[in-house]
This record gives structure tokens, sequence and C-alpha cells, in this order.
């Protein structure tokens, strides 16, 4: 790159460009899968008057909140309440600055990686940068000045925070495979090592999944905005725009959590079986798909595999009560995963560890 | 068994010699009458716990009325729940005679033994204005069906442990299931929609649905 | 983690106080409950009624008796058929009325579906309530098929009006009953699909068992009937108590539960709809030929007197208290709505409890305004 | 506990039961009616919009008593009319009016009708009364019970101004009187 200027603003510009107007796109078409397939589970059709079987509808919903009038509680904390929504959906698009879509490539003569960063400590980063969310939860629902509200700002406080642990141990099961905290890395050493750590890890990997639908308050754990309980919880008094952010920021949420699954334990971009069916996946039925394109389609299924299971959750459980959620979150999956963190450590100092 | 099977308890008549019995349902109805139950064993076992206790007692349609003093109607209730097995309390209402010189209302207390299904129906008359003793001492379940009572009659239940409107508003004018209450509404003060019907009208008076 | 016993405050505890409804997603309506709640704790609750309140019992009093039917049909319209059914059995009762067996037995019918209908809502919202949303859907597809029959039989789907004194306004169609006996021969397997995505599910045993427990005592003490009463071990339904129509020839059993939690209130529920079911089979197999209406007059006027008559309605018992002076219109009737003597126990069953228990506990006690406000 | 109640107890087989049943629900036939193109068929007896004939009226007020809530409105008077050569008083009505909007569709004033065929009749299959006006559109005068001006009848049915009859409950699309 002759220009600095080209590499140092004008890339990661273009990148968050596409990367936000993808996830963006990708968050709103969620919603769409989401309903279809919550209502074709419970025989229904599903949203099908806007546009060809109903595929314009997210479009429509984003117009629609988008011209909603925004109300404003007359007793709510106005600055805070603003803040919310912003806290909360800023920091579900931010983590997608490192998760990696595919290996680099070359466009117009120069290397560019799909991604913006390859942070060297990318696991802390998304751990840190995604538990940010959970100010906005508790601010929005507090700054409502609804009772409703308060109790899903609070709910949702408590269950952020008590996931995060098991959750934050079970990444580490993976750390300890991979030998390094470079989510492209990780991916890597999946390749090397032959196999997902789905595999080796599934235990950390169930728990991941399962901590991920609490992280993200999905049912069966939805208790910060369970309907029948709460109205709608935290954003029980939140409309237009910001109503949409919140829910944007869920449907990210959802996203990013699939997606960190998907590199963490399904080796990210890389096609089922990558070593065993190598020459497979090398045949020239597949050569004519641009290497970009290829990573990405992996990681886009392995990914909706993950959002299928969630919303496939959503059609079938009921909902936990909230002490019994805690008491699952500290009392099963923080031992479980310590347990299991111990016995991957062991497994790796015997087999030999990463390489 | 009987208790409240449709099949009447008389026979139907005899049909005329040669003719095939008409079914029940072809002949006209029979209908009960009401006869002194006095000595029904339901009542002899009242009466045998309280002796002076019934004042009357009456059998309509295989179902017994005990009717009773209003003072002593506690003391009756507890004695048939504690005594004699009563323990389900299965309603309590009231009706409304407002020519009636006695009494204005009847109270009506339904209830049930569950050893051999036997119901029991005790009865006080209680003027208008004056006070009756709650029975929610005896029966919990008592609680809302006297709040129901004193909300649509106005019948006044001493030491109940709250008393106040349960279907109507609190403030809301008149009691509803009183054969005096004008159907076609009270004043509430409330306007009812004055921008769409003029003074006079609306749909509680003069609108469209007097004919 | 459902050793909720009753606790006082803590000393430095704030209870809130907070109007669940009248407008939210989980009350079935429009019932209000001033919940006092410390932390999730509920300390009190109290139950605020009376936003539904039509006036049914002073309406009553200026109609004919058959002219009431359509009202008993918008008191529990979940549960058209057996609140015309208890209103025709009243007065039946009180003018000493036989009804022909043929109309019996499909009163019996009707009513019995009315059950099963009535419990897959009830089956569906609990199942909403306590957030497994599918359940909600595959029952009331099936509730349609029942609807279906209803709307062939008598014209309507919901509020029937398919009762009157001295027995049935029309005969069935042609092929009703064939279609009738498809409906339930198929129907168990659908129950057993709920079950599979209900009973043995751990999350739905950890909001349902040990909830809301009411004892066998209390039970009677508040009042309760129907299978709030029967969850608690008491076996006792009007059914086989009293038997009116024709259910001393049919055969069935009345399921009880042990503990009188929501789990087990569940479950006799369940089971309930395959006893209807099986009522309904015995119906359609004993159904007679015959006249489907009494002899009864045109202005229908019973004798002075007064009659108290009850069905075994799907809430509970369902009672009418009829007071004839011997003209055309009840001099009073009386309605004992069952979810409203129900529902008062609602603060026994939920205190010490956490506010989904509240939730759960208003779902499984079954309750429809349009019967608790009449 | 026994080794299979404490695998039961750990690994949640019954979840994933209950996934396979959602998961079956999946791939089965949706129950949905695409309502305004596809329209449900109502049965024969079903109770819907109100047909009206004046000709078979004998104004004898039986459906406007056994009416509920009051909404049939009828006022008559009497008329000379000239029948085989007598002179006979006779019955017209100056009023037969329905507060449709207020309706519960319980069917009684068809019951109560003592004519054959009935003058007033519900199964009519009609049921796409929903107006935007209810008290103008939605309360039908005489001319406007028999017209069904501004009532969509339900397809295949003539609409009783076109000699619809209660026993044919379809309209007979094809042989419909003028």
């Amino acid at each position: 790159m002759a220009n600095p200027w080209v590499a140092y603003l004008l890339v990661p510009l273009v990148k968050i460009a596409v990367i936000l107007g993808v996830v963006i796109m990708l968050a709103a078409y969620l919603s769409f899968f989401e309903r279809k397939i919550l209502a074709y589970m419970q025989i229904r059709i599903g949203p099908n008057r806007v546009g060809p079987r109903g595929w314009l509808q997210p479009i429509a919903d984003a117009l629609k909140l988008f011209v909603k009038e925004d109300i404003v509680p007359s007793r709510a904390e106005k600055l805070v309440y603003l803040l919310g929504p912003v806290l909360v959906t800023a920091p579900a698009l931010v983590v997608f600055s490192v998760i990696p879509f595919g290996t680099s490539f070359t466009l117009f003569g120069a290397e560019v990686t799909p991604y913006l960063a390859d942070v060297n400590i990318g696991i802390l980063f998304i751990l840190g940068v995604s538990s940010v969310g959970v100010y906005g939860v508790i601010l929005g629902g507090w700054a409502s000045n609804n009772k409703f509200s308060l109790m899903g700002g609070l709910r949702s406080a408590a269950q952020l925070v008590s996931y995060e642990v098991p959750m934050g141990l079970s990444v580490v099961t993976v750390l300890l495979m991979a030998n390094s905290l470079s989510l492209v890395k990780i991916v890597e050493a999946q390749k090397a090592a032959g196999i997902w750590y789905a595999v080796p890890g599934f235990v950390a990997f169930f728990i991941y999944f399962v901590c991920g639908v609490a992280e993200t308050n999905r049912n069966p754990f939805d208790l910060p905005e369970a309907e029948s309980e709460l109205v709608a919880g935290f954003h029980t008094e939140y409309s237009g725009m910001k109503f949409a952010f919140y829910f944007l920021a869920e449907y990210a949420n959802m996203v990013v959590i699939s997606s960190i699954a998907t590199v963490l334990f399904l080796g990210g971009w890389l096609p089922i079986f990558p070593n065993w069916l190598a020459g497979f996946w090398a045949s020239p039925a597949f050569a004519w798909i641009p290497p970009v394109l290829w990573n990405a389609g992996w990681f886009l299924v392995k990914t909706f595999a993950f959002l299928f299971v969630y919303i496939w959750f959503r059609g079938t459980f009921p909902r936990y009560r909230f002490d019994q959620l805690m008491a699952l979150g500290w009392k099963v999956f923080i031992p479980v995963s310590l347990v299991n963190l111990m016995a991957v450590g062991l497994g790796v100092l015997l087999v030999g560890g990463p390489r | 068994m009987t208790e409240q099977s449709n099949v009447p308890p008389q026979a139907p008549a005899q049909p005329p010699e040669g003719a095939a019995p008409k079914p029940p349902w072809e002949e006209k109805p029979v209908t009960p009458v009401p006869r002194d139950a006095r000595d029904h064993t339901v009542v002899r076992e009242i009466t045998g716990a309280l002796p002076d206790a019934v004042l009357e007692a009456v059998e309509f349609a295989g179902q017994v009325t005990v009717t009773v003093a209003p003072a002593r109607i506690v003391e009756v209730c507890r004695a048939c729940k504690e005594r004699l097995g009563y323990a389900f309390l299965v309603d309590l209402t009231a009706v409304d005679w407002p020519e009636r010189t006695q009494g204005r209302f009847d109270v009506v207390y339904w209830m049930h033994r569950f050893s051999d299904s036997q119901r029991l129906r005790l009865k006080v008359v209680v003027a208008d204005g004056v006070e009756l003793p709650s029975v929610t001492g005896v029966w919990k379940v008592a609680n809302w069906m006297e709040r129901e009572v004193f909300d649509m009659f106005g019948i006044y239940f001493a030491d109940h442990p709250n008393l106040e409107r349960i279907l109507t508003w609190e403030g809301f004018n008149g009691h509803p299931l009183r054969k005096d209450f004008p159907i076609e509404g009270v004043d509430t003060g409330a306007a009812v929609y004055p921008d769409v019907y003029p003074p006079g009208g609306g749909p509680v008076a003069g609108g469209e649905g007097e004919s | 983690m459902t050793n909720l016993e009753p606790t006082k405050p803590l000393p430095d505890s704030e209870e809130m106080e907070i109007s669940f409804g009248p407008q939210h997603p989980a009350t079935h309506g429009v019932l209000r409950v001033m919940v006092k709640l410390d932390g999730e704790r509920i300390v009190d609750a109290r139950p605020v009624i009376g936003y539904l309140h039509r006036g049914t019992e002073k309406i009553f009093e200026r109609e004919t008796y058959n002219g009431a039917i359509p009202h008993t049909d918008r008191m529990d319209y979940t549960a058209a058929a057996t609140n015309n059914q208890g209103l025709v059995g009243a007065v039946e009762r009180i003018m000493g009325v036989t009804v022909p067996p043929r109309a019996a037995y499909i009163r019996m019918i009707l009513a019995e579906l009315q059950r099963i209908a009535s419990h897959t809502i009830w089956l569906g919202t609990h199942a909403l309530d306590i957030g497994a949303q599918s359940p909600f859907f595959y029952t009331f597809q099936e509730r349609e098929k029942i609807l279906d029959l209803y709307e062939e039989y008598c014209g309507a789907r919901l509020t029937l009006n398919a009762m009157r004194v001295g027995g049935l306004p029309y005969d069935l169609t042609d092929g009703w009953t064939g279609r009738c006996r498809a409906f339930v021969d198929q129907f168990p397997a659908r129950i057993a699909e709920w079950e599979r995505l209900l009973t043995a599910n751990r999350i739905w045993k950890l909001r349902t068992v040990g909830v809301g427990v009411i004892s066998a005592e209390s039970a009677i003490e508040w009042g309760l009937t129907g299978p709030p009463l029967r969850g608690s071990g008491v076996k006792w339904d009007i059914r086989k108590v009293f038997p009116y129509d024709h259910y001393n020839e049919v055969e069935f059993e009345i399921p009880i539960g042990t503990s009188g939690d929501t789990y087990d209130r569940y479950l006799v529920r369940m089971e309930e709809m395959r006893q209807s079911v099986r009522i309904v089979q015995q119906c359609l197999a004993k159904l007679p030929d015959g006249p489907v209406m009494a002899k009864v007059p045109k202005v229908i006027k019973p004798p002075k007197g007064e009659v108290y008559f009850s069905v075994e309605g799907p809430k509970g018992e369902l009672g009418y208290y009829v007071v004839s002076d011997g003209g055309a219109s009840p001099y009073r009737l009386h309605v004992r709505p069952s979810c409203f003597i129900n529902l008062q126990a609602l603060p026994e069953m939920v205190r010490g409890q956490l506010v989904a228990d509240l939730i759960a506990v208003i779902g499984t006690l079954d309750i429809v305004l349009g019967e608790i406000d009449r | 506990m026994s080794f299979w109640g404490f695998l039961a107890s750990v690994v949640p087989f019954e979840l994933a039961q209950g996934l396979g049943v959602t998961g079956r629900f999946f791939f089965k036939r949706k129950a949905t009616i695409q309502y305004p193109e596809v329209k449900p068929v109502p049965k024969d007896r079903f109770r819907g919009m109100f047909g009206f004939s004046e000709e078979r009226c004998i104004v004898c007020h039986s459906c406007a008593k056994a009416c509920p809530i009051a909404i049939i409105h009828i006022q008559d008077h009497f008329e000379e009319v000239e029948v085989e050569g007598k002179k006979r008083k006779k019955k017209v009505l100056d009023r037969y009016d329905i507060d449709v909007k207020r309706c519960m569709f319980c069917g009684l004033c068809e019951e109560a009708c003592p004519t054959k065929p009935v003058a007033i009749w519900l199964t009519t299959k009609s049921y796409e009364t929903a107006a935007y006006e209810r008290n103008e559109r939605l309360y039908f005068t005489k001319e406007r019970l028999q017209s069904w001006d501004g009532v969509r009848p339900y397809p295949g049915v003539v609409p009783p101004s076109q000699g619809q009859l209660p026993e044919d409950p379809t309209g007979g699309s094809g042989e419909a009187k003028p």
C-alpha cells in the first residue's frame, strides 16, 4: 500500500461499513427467520404479506419503528433513558470488529483480511466489551421509572453477571487447547489439530451454548423480558427507534454469541472436516467460489445452525424461574465448568498440549 | 343421589288402560310442590344439635331449606360445620323481596357435607339496614360471597374483615340487584361520551335502544 | 429450590407494591392483582376484580328463561355448553321436566367436548404463561376442531346457545356423530403429544412442582371446586356426586392429585380430558333415537319456588340458583361462579412465593374473567 | 438412585424429546387460512347476517319478544286489503329494524318465527359484517335487511333481495329467482 491513508483510514472504514451493514441486516433478517421458524413450528405460516413470501418484512418493521412516535415517559430520567439503548447496542456491534469471518484474501492487488482487527487478546476483548451491554439494560430499566422495567433490569444484571462466569470458564478450556487468545489463531489451531474443539471440549461447548442463551436473554432464560411476568421487562417503556435499538442489540448479541461459538468450537470459517475431506473440498466443483465467499459462507452456515437451535429452544421450552436460573448458574454450571476446566487442563498436559 | 337428578321425584301419572305408557318427556311436566320438612332427617339433625334454631323447614324439589333467625346464623353455621360435618360452603347469596313486611332480604347459605353428599340450604330473613353477622369466621370462602352480597344488595355484615364493594367500583351509587334499582341506569356523575351523545342522549337513556 | 416458606420482611427490606393488570399479558383478561413484593418475593396479593362486570344477574331478571341462555354463554365464554346445561337443568328441575334421553345424551356430548375445549385453552395459556409458546398453537388447533363440530351442530362456535329448557333446539346433523367420533378417537394421541412436550420436561416441573400448594383442608375451607380441589386429593365431582343428565350411565374416573400443587392440577386436567373422551365415546355408542325436546309450554312459567342446580363445569362447580315467582322471568337467578370462588384462594396460594409463581398460579386456577365479574 | 435414573436426571433426554415434538411440527401442514383470499367455509347452520322477507312476515312480534336484548324494533298498522273479494284487515309493517351492532347472533328470533318458511333467518353464511360506522352501517332497516345494502354476501350466497330461501342457505346460485 503506497498511501498510508488508504491502509489506515479508508480500508478500515470500508470494512466497518461492510461489517455494520452486514450485521444489521443479519440481525434484522434474523428476526424474520425467527418469526418464520417459530411460525412453522407452531403450525402457522408467519409473516408473508410484505414482499414475496414476506421477505421484506424486516424492512417494513424497521420503517415502522423508525416513523413511530418516540415516547419518553414524563417521569423518566431523560438522559439515562436515552443512554440505555446506545449502551446496549454499541458493544454488541463493536464485538464484531474482532470476529474473523475468513482468511485473508487479495482484492485489487492488496491483501485484505475479512475482519477489522486480529487483536491478540481477542477473547478478552469480546468478554470485556460484551459485558458493557448490561449497563444499557439496567440503566434503561431503571431510567424508565417503571417497576416492571426495574425488575427486568435487575434480573438482567444478575443473570448476565452470573452466567458470565461459567461462560468465561468454558472459553478458557478452548484457550488451553489452542494456546492463544487470538480468534484467528484459535481457528488455525483447530485446523492444525484436525478436529473441532466442540469434540474434545463438548462439556465446555454445552456450557458455553447454554450460557450464551442466558446471556442473550433468550428462552428458556428470557426472564428479564418475560412477557407473562414483567410485561416486556426492561424495555417496557421504550418505543420507536429506542426500542428498535434494544431489539437490534438482542439479535446482534445472538449473532455474536453464535459466531463466537462457531469460532471457538466449530472451526470458524473452515469447512466440515477440513483435513479429512480436504481433497473433496479442493475438488473443482467448489473451485469457482471465491475463497472469501467460501469462508464466509461456511461461517454463516455454522452460525445459522446455532441460531436455529436458539429459535428451536424458544419454540419448545418453558421459562425458568428467577431463583432456579440463579441456582442453575451458580450451583450447576460454575462447578461443572470448573471441574471441566481442570479435566481439560489435565488432558492437555497428558496428551501433549498445544504444539 | 336423587338430590338433583332431572328425573322428577314422583312417578308419572298412570296412563289409561290399554294405551302404551307415554314416556315422561311427552307428559305434562309434574311440577314439584313445596312441603313442610320438619321431620326430614336433615332438619332433625339440626334440631338435635340446636333445638330451637329452626324457624321453618321446607322441602321443594328434593332440596331442604331451613330458615333460622338472623342473630343465630353464625351459631347455626358453626354447629353445621363442626358438629354436623357441613365442611363446604357452596354458595351464599341473597334475594330481594321489597314488598315483604317481615324483612326485605333472604340471605341464602348453601352448604355441602362430603360424607354422604348431603346439601342443606339455610335461609335468614333480614330487614333493610340491619347488620347480619358474618360467617367468614366459619368458612373463609364466605369472604368474597358476602362482599358480593353487600355490593349487590347493600346488606351489611358485622365482623366482616373487609367489607368493600367487589364487582362495582368504590363509590358506586346504589346496589344493583335490589329490585328498586333503576335499570335504566343511575347518574354516576361521569360524563358518558359528551362529545358523541347530545345531552339527554347516550347509551343509558333515550338512545336508539328505545323503541 | 422451592422451599419458600412465608417469610417475614427483612428489617431493611423495602416492600413495593405492583399493580399486575388489569392490562397485563398474563392475567387472562382484566384481572388485577395488587402484589406487595419484597424483592421478587410476594408478601401479599390482593385480587381486584369487577372490570368486566355486566350485571348479568340483573339482566336475567328481565329475560325469559330461554332468553337468559345466551347470556350464560357470555359468562364463562370458554365453556358455553356447560353454562347452558346448568341453567336449563335448573329450570327443568323447578318445572319437573324430564328431558328425552337423546337430548340428554347430546347435552352430555356437548358438555364433555366443551370441557375438552376449555382445558385445551387452559393448557395453551398456562404453558404460554410459563414460557412455552408452542403448546398454545397446538391446543388451539384441536379446539378449532371442537368448535367446528359446534358450528355444525348449532351454528355458533363460541357462544353456543345450544340448549333450551326441555331439551335441545336442534337434532344433530347427518354425519355429526361420525365426525365427532373421528375427533375423539384421534384426540388422545394429541394429548400424548402435548405431554411429551411438558410432563417430563424438567423446566416445566421446576416451575410447577411445589408451586401454589393448597392442602385438601384448606381447599375445602376456601371453597375450591373442580380441578383445583381434585388436585389437592379430594375425590369430588358433581357428575358423580349428583349425576345430572345421564352421567350415572357412563363410566369414567375422577382423577385426583396428591400434593395439591400446580403440577398435580396439570396432571388432573390432562387426565380429565382423557376421561371426557371416554364419556363422549360412550355417549356416542349409547345415543338413542327419539325426540330432542320434551313437551314444555311455549312460554316457560315455572311454579313458585327455588332450586339450586349445579353442573360440573370445566372450572369447577357451576351452580344456578333459580327463584321463581311463577312469572315468565326468573325472580332471581343467581350463579355460583366457580372461577370467582376459586380465585379467592389466590392470595393463600401465592404468599411467600415468587412473582413468576403468581403467574403460574393464576394460570393453574384457570380463571375466566367473564365468569368472575359476570 | 439407579444408574439410568441418575443419567436421566443429568442428561436432559426429555428436553430433547420436546425438541423432537416441535421439530416434527416444523414439517407438518400448516393450519393457517389465508383469510381475505381463502375464506373459511361456514357450516349450513352457521348464524351469520340476517335474511328477512317482508312477504312472509305476519307481523306477530314473536321475534322482537324472543330477542334477549331487544334489538328488533317493529311497528305496524292495520290496512284494509281485499282477499278473494272479502275485505279484511291486515297488519302491515311500518318499521322492522334490527340493531345488528348489538346482536349476539343467538338465533332465538329465527326459532320464534312462526311462519314456514321463516321470515327471519340467520343461516346465510355471510359473516363479513364489519363496518367503519357502526351506528349507520350496522343498523338495518327493513329495506336494508332485504337489499343487504352494505353487506358482503358469502361467495355463492344469494342475498335476500334476490330470493334466497332459508331452506337453501347457499342460495342455490343457479336457480335463484330474479
